[in-house]
């Protein structure tokens, strides 16, 4: 059974469709990758999903449950979590106090356990050397660093990470694929993930799905996805099709 | 042929963001050129600092000979530098005309408002038919031939455009470039800036081009070989 | 149930209206140029007169002492921009419009304690010499036709200067889209003051234009900058012309209701209205957006 | 991390027990000037109805424009109703609280429903504050207009033993200590305490990570709003005479919108550090008459402008990080 199941979501903006009747279904364990070019509705679909958006059309069942128009705060405890593309950590809290928030509100782990796994989270993400520092402190990288560990912190089974790639050197990216592929090892966890940086998408996603101008115009294997004649000309237009 | 810009390592970004990373260019008088990049990949935030909307972190930007880096934004258009952006960024309660007029306001530009004028409503006819309309009640495509109206209305000398074709059914993109290849014809002493994300209608009006994937120029060079070539779509998507 | 004969008591609202769409029209430019709802606005009224009213105590003629009460509220608004203001601009959104909400508040507060503290009886009344005038067989005063007319006039020329000059092409460009203005050379420094001091000078005829028709007291600054925010609520925030409407409507409802069931009790009325507004429409019934 | 969020909790529990003794014993010192005691009682209220202020715009960012107003409505029903003589003084006080409360839980709720910014509540409850005169001054029959009316001495139980100038003064005392000591206790014992801390920061990451905004910002609006109307209708009790002018916008959200600043916004000892230097501040600088409130705007200027974070913050940066 797929852990998440979306069916014909249409959200409109003052009568502007941002996404037009998308399904998503995702497996449990999957790496998802959701890309597309500007405008495409992937954040759109994400802020659905958490229940910022209300979908003007549509259903969403998390574990088979409807969760559709439910709240944000709702949807975490249920245990899907999420981080946003900028970055918003508690600026006044300790790398710590912000992971703890984490854990804490979202009621799904116990008293005692709390501070050893807020302690495995910071050490999983490579934050522990900062733990004392604030959060306004920090900077962009490390934000992400705190974002996806106070995220991790609230033991979701889904998570929803938003461009976690944007801004990072090579090097950095390798890092992050790493850190990914243990995160979801560790955690026995379920991804969707927006981002363009696509080398990053094709060696670790498991499927991606394309959305161009609020549909979904492919989805599938990494490697077939490149090829793909919609995805080619979604990214660069129309005539390059036929040249190739 | 003389350069009219030089961008030379350029970083840039919002707040503590960086987005460019070192990113040199380089653009001649009278020459068009492309630079094509998936999304967030950088080029918005490239033709916003060179605009002086954003301040860059390091790096030179040289007009004419000139610095212009961290220069305010309407000096670096009165120099002669315009920008038609994808979020169009009109006046929507004003009219097409006050919308154009606008586009006038430095000094110079003043003095050649019927000028430009007239040559903006013989590449876009339909912004004549659509004088005494409010921007803010027109289509998508009517907007992006207004926003890059305005643009030419200053009178610059380099018109950077960022993705003209975004978003717009593919026969209004045929108006548009048909529009900008007919500047380029009648227009002397005009060098555009093409930012794309799809390449195949840059490459309809430019020779030369970059890549920038990732907020670093990936590839440099005649653009139509790079778009022919296989390897174009792994070193476009940074793969 | 009314004393006063009910047309004129519309011309006196509609007199009313346009002097507070002087003021209102000041608060929505500085809004949409700097994005502070100004508090202490109607400060700026009163600032005018108590000087013009304190000059002519001291015999100063008539010209002279309207010269200067309009100088010190320029001066002021120009004051409050490049210098109080400033820790402000650095802000972005609702921590922007909260801390200047907040300054401006206590601006208003220090000022209205120092005019009613320092000049009690500096109260402005500009009588005039021939005091009514027959017309279709009413008897109007002379001088509500001349503050109307002369509110009606300063209001058409602000709205040419707005239609048809550069500086109010770019006045209002700004308030549309600043990213959009900035691309097309417009300097936000530059026009941020400028409609502070047309911001001063527009609250200044207002408040010669109220002191033709009665007295102007130090006391009444917040009053003013109150009904103003009222006009600028029903207005829409950012509408210049939807300000104009706004205050005449509010104008003649306000001389209405005070006339049938009492100042405070109109008041009430006036602001269980704005709560509702603010309530089902925070952006104002008539402007077209933010 | 978990010694140091001990040393806090320490370090809150001796300046809480400080506070106490201080609150205590300070009025036995001035037993023989009633007038001190008095200045002290007044500044015991402001502290307060800065408490209120300060939780509800310092903590959940609802800018209540109203605090004169929701303190008057107490004020005034309490007076009502012991004038007419309809019921006791406990049901008044218990009736004056209800009332203030369920209002500040309705206004609350309409601007978490209707998602104003803070600026459209600010000028909603100020539009309050304004509607809340004008009916006092309007409404003459009742209200007394302008003058007010006076209020009877009333009992007050076993306080009735003490002098006549002391009993509102442990009245108040009781009332501002113990909603001191609760807000401690949940801010620093309860997981309440850090939502606090979490919603004060970013409301958005809050939602994100399962806190209920929405929730505790009505909840903080009821408590709040129901102990302004309770140290209102006390506040009436101890003038023994109510009139629009002690509840007015001036009068006393200025006050106390000072007293928040300049204590610190979203920090639980500065309510009485402000209330502290505004009561001196007041008595000293009582020879200047009406230019007091000149003084207290251009305070209120700079410090918006230069310090907005307060004195509590600054001692908390500068010199120990004891006080939340």
């Amino acid at each position: 059974m797929n852990i998440i199941e979306c069916t014909g979501i249409s959200v409109f903006f003052g009568g502007l469709p941002a996404l037009r009747k998308v399904n998503l279904g995702v497996e449990k364990g999957e790496i998802r990758a959701i890309i597309g070019p500007n405008g495409a509705g992937k954040t759109t679909l994400f802020n659905v999903i958490n229940g910022v958006v209300k979908p003007s059309e549509g259903k969403i069942l998390f574990e088979g449950r409807n969760i559709t128009g439910k709240p944000p705060h709702v949807i975490c405890r249920m245990g899907i979590s999420r981080t946003l593309q900028i970055p918003r950590v508690f600026k006044d809290l300790t790398v710590v106090d912000n992971v703890m928030a984490g854990a804490l509100f979202s009621g799904r782990l116990k008293g005692d356990m709390l501070e050893k796994y807020v302690n495995d989270v910071l050490e999983m993400v490579g934050i522990a050397d900062k733990a004392t520092v604030k959060g306004g402190q920090l900077n962009i990288q490390e934000r992400k660093k705190v974002e996806l560990a106070r995220a991790l912190a609230s033991k979701p089974c889904l998570l929803l990470v938003d461009e976690y790639m944007s801004g990072l050197n090579p090097m950095e990216i390798e890092d992050a694929i790493d850190l990914f592929k243990r995160i979801r090892k560790e955690y026995n966890l379920t991804i969707i993930w927006v981002e363009h940086v696509i080398s990053a998408v094709s060696s670790l996603a498991d499927q991606v799905t394309v959305l161009n101008q609020g549909e979904k115009i492919a989805e599938g294997k990494p490697e077939e996805i490149v090829v793909d004649d919609k995805v080619v000309e979604a990214y660069l237009g129309e005539r390059v099709v036929k040249h190739t | 042929m003389s350069s009219i810009l030089k961008v030379e390592e350029l970083n840039a970004g919002y707040g503590d963001v960086q987005v460019l990373w070192d990113v040199s260019l380089d653009l001649g008088k009278n020459e068009v050129v492309a630079i094509l990049g998936p999304n967030g990949s950088g080029k918005t935030t490239l033709l916003k600092t060179i605009a002086g909307i954003l301040k860059p972190k390091k790096g030179k930007i040289i007009f004419n000979g000139k610095r212009i880096d961290g220069m305010p934004p309407e000096r670096i258009v009165q120099d002669g530098i315009a920008l038609a952006l994808a979020e169009k960024e009109l006046f929507p309660a004003m009219t097409v005309k006050e919308n154009l007029l606008l586009g006038a306001f430095n000094k110079h530009a003043r003095k050649n408002f019927n000028e430009n004028l007239e040559l903006v409503y013989k590449i876009f006819p339909r912004l004549k038919e659509r004088e005494n309309q409010k921007a803010g009640t027109m289509s998508g495509g009517e907007q992006q031939m207004l926003a890059i109206g305005r643009a030419l209305m200053t009178g610059a000398r380099v018109l950077m455009l960022d993705e003209p074709s975004t978003g717009l059914a593919p026969l209004l993109v045929k108006s548009i470039f048909d529009g900008l290849r007919q500047l380029m014809e009648t227009k002397q002493e005009l060098s555009i800036l093409l930012v794309e994300q799809r390449a195949i209608q840059a490459v309809e009006l430019c020779d030369r081009g970059y890549i920038l994937s990732n907020g670093r120029i990936v590839y440099e060079g005649d653009i139509r070989e790079a778009v022919t070539s296989g390897s174009f779509m792994r070193k476009y998507l940074g793969v | 149930m009314l004393d006063i004969f009910p047309p004129l008591l519309i011309i006196d609202g509609i007199v009313l209206g346009l002097t507070l769409s002087l003021i209102a029209a000041g608060l929505t430019m500085i809004y949409g140029l700097a994005g502070v709802l100004n508090i202490s606005h109607g400060e700026l009224v009163i600032i005018s007169t108590v000087t013009a009213a304190v000059l002519l105590q001291f015999g100063s003629p008539l010209p002279l002492a309207l010269l200067a009460g309009l100088g010190a509220a320029v001066a002021l608004s120009s004051f409050l921009e490049r210098v109080v203001l400033r820790p402000i601009y650095g802000l972005e959104g609702e921590e922007r419009v909260l801390l200047g909400l907040y300054i401006t508040l206590a601006l208003a507060i220090f000022l209205h304690s120092a005019l009613v503290s320092t000049f009690p009886l500096a109260y402005l009344t500009l009588s005039l010499p021939i005091p009514t005038v027959s017309f279709l067989g009413l008897t109007f005063r002379t001088a509500q036709l001349l503050s109307g007319g002369i509110a009606a006039t300063t209001l058409v020329a602000l709205f040419l200067f707005l239609k048809r000059s550069w500086s109010g092409m770019a006045i209002r460009s700004l308030t549309q889209n600043e990213v959009g203005a900035l691309i097309c050379g417009v300097s936000v420094k530059r026009y941020r003051l400028l409609v502070f001091i047309i911001g001063g000078v527009l609250a200044s005829s207002a408040g010669y234009i109220r002191g033709l028709v009665a007295t102007v007291g130090p006391e009444t600054g917040l009053e003013f900058t109150i009904l103003a925010l009222l006009v600028c609520v029903v207005g829409g925030v950012r509408s210049v012309y939807g300000t104009i409407i706004a205050g005449i409507v509010i104008g003649v409802v306000y001389t209405f209701l005070i006339a049938m069931i009492g100042t405070y009790l109109a008041n009430v009325a006036l602001l269980v209205f704005i709560m509702l507004l603010v309530l089902i429409k925070p952006y104002g019934i008539i402007g077209e957006r933010w | 991390m978990t010694a140091q969020i001990r040393i806090t909790r320490r370090n809150q529990l001796i300046a809480f027990i400080t506070l106490c003794t201080v609150y205590i014993f300070l009025p036995l010192l001035f037993i023989n000037t009633p007038y001190v005691v008095f200045i002290m009682t007044q500044m015991l209220f402001f502290t307060i109805f800065a408490y209120s202020f300060n939780f509800l715009f310092g903590f959940t960012r609802q800018l209540f424009l109203c605090i004169g107003a929701f303190a008057g409505i107490g004020a005034y029903i309490t007076g009502i109703l012991l004038r007419e003589s309809i019921v006791g003084v406990v049901e008044s006080v218990i009736l004056s609280t209800l009332t203030v409360g369920f209002i500040g839980w309705f206004v609350s709720y309409l601007s978490v429903r209707r998602r104003l910014v803070v600026i459209f509540t600010g000028i909603f409850t100020l539009a309050i504050t304004l509607a809340f005169n004008n009916l006092v001054i309007g409404l003459v029959d009742i209200t007394g207009g302008e003058t007010g009316f006076r209020v009877r001495l009333v009992s007050l139980g076993l306080l009735d033993s003490l002098p006549l100038y002391v009993r509102f003064y442990y009245l108040a005392a009781a009332t501002l200590l113990t909603t001191a000591f609760i807000s401690f206790y949940l801010l620093s014992y309860t997981k309440i305490g850090y939502a606090f801390r979490c919603i004060i920061d970013d409301e958005v990451s809050s939602g994100l990570i399962g806190i209920d905004v929405a929730k505790i910002k009505m909840i903080t609006a009821v408590l709040a709003s129901g102990l302004l109307g309770y140290a209102g209708a006390l506040y009436g009790l101890f003038s023994q005479l109510i009139t629009p002018s002690y509840y007015g916008f001036l009068s006393l959200d200025i006050p106390v919108q000072l007293i928040v600043i300049l204590g610190g916004r979203a920090t639980l000892l500065g309510p009485f550090i402000g209330s502290a230097i505004i009561s001196i501040l007041n008595e000293a600088l009582k020879f200047l008459g009406p230019l007091t409130q000149v003084l207290y705007g251009l305070i209120l200027v700079l410090l918006l402008a230069f310090f907005r974070n307060g004195i509590v913050d600054f001692v908390k940066r500068r010199i120990v990080p004891w006080f939340f």
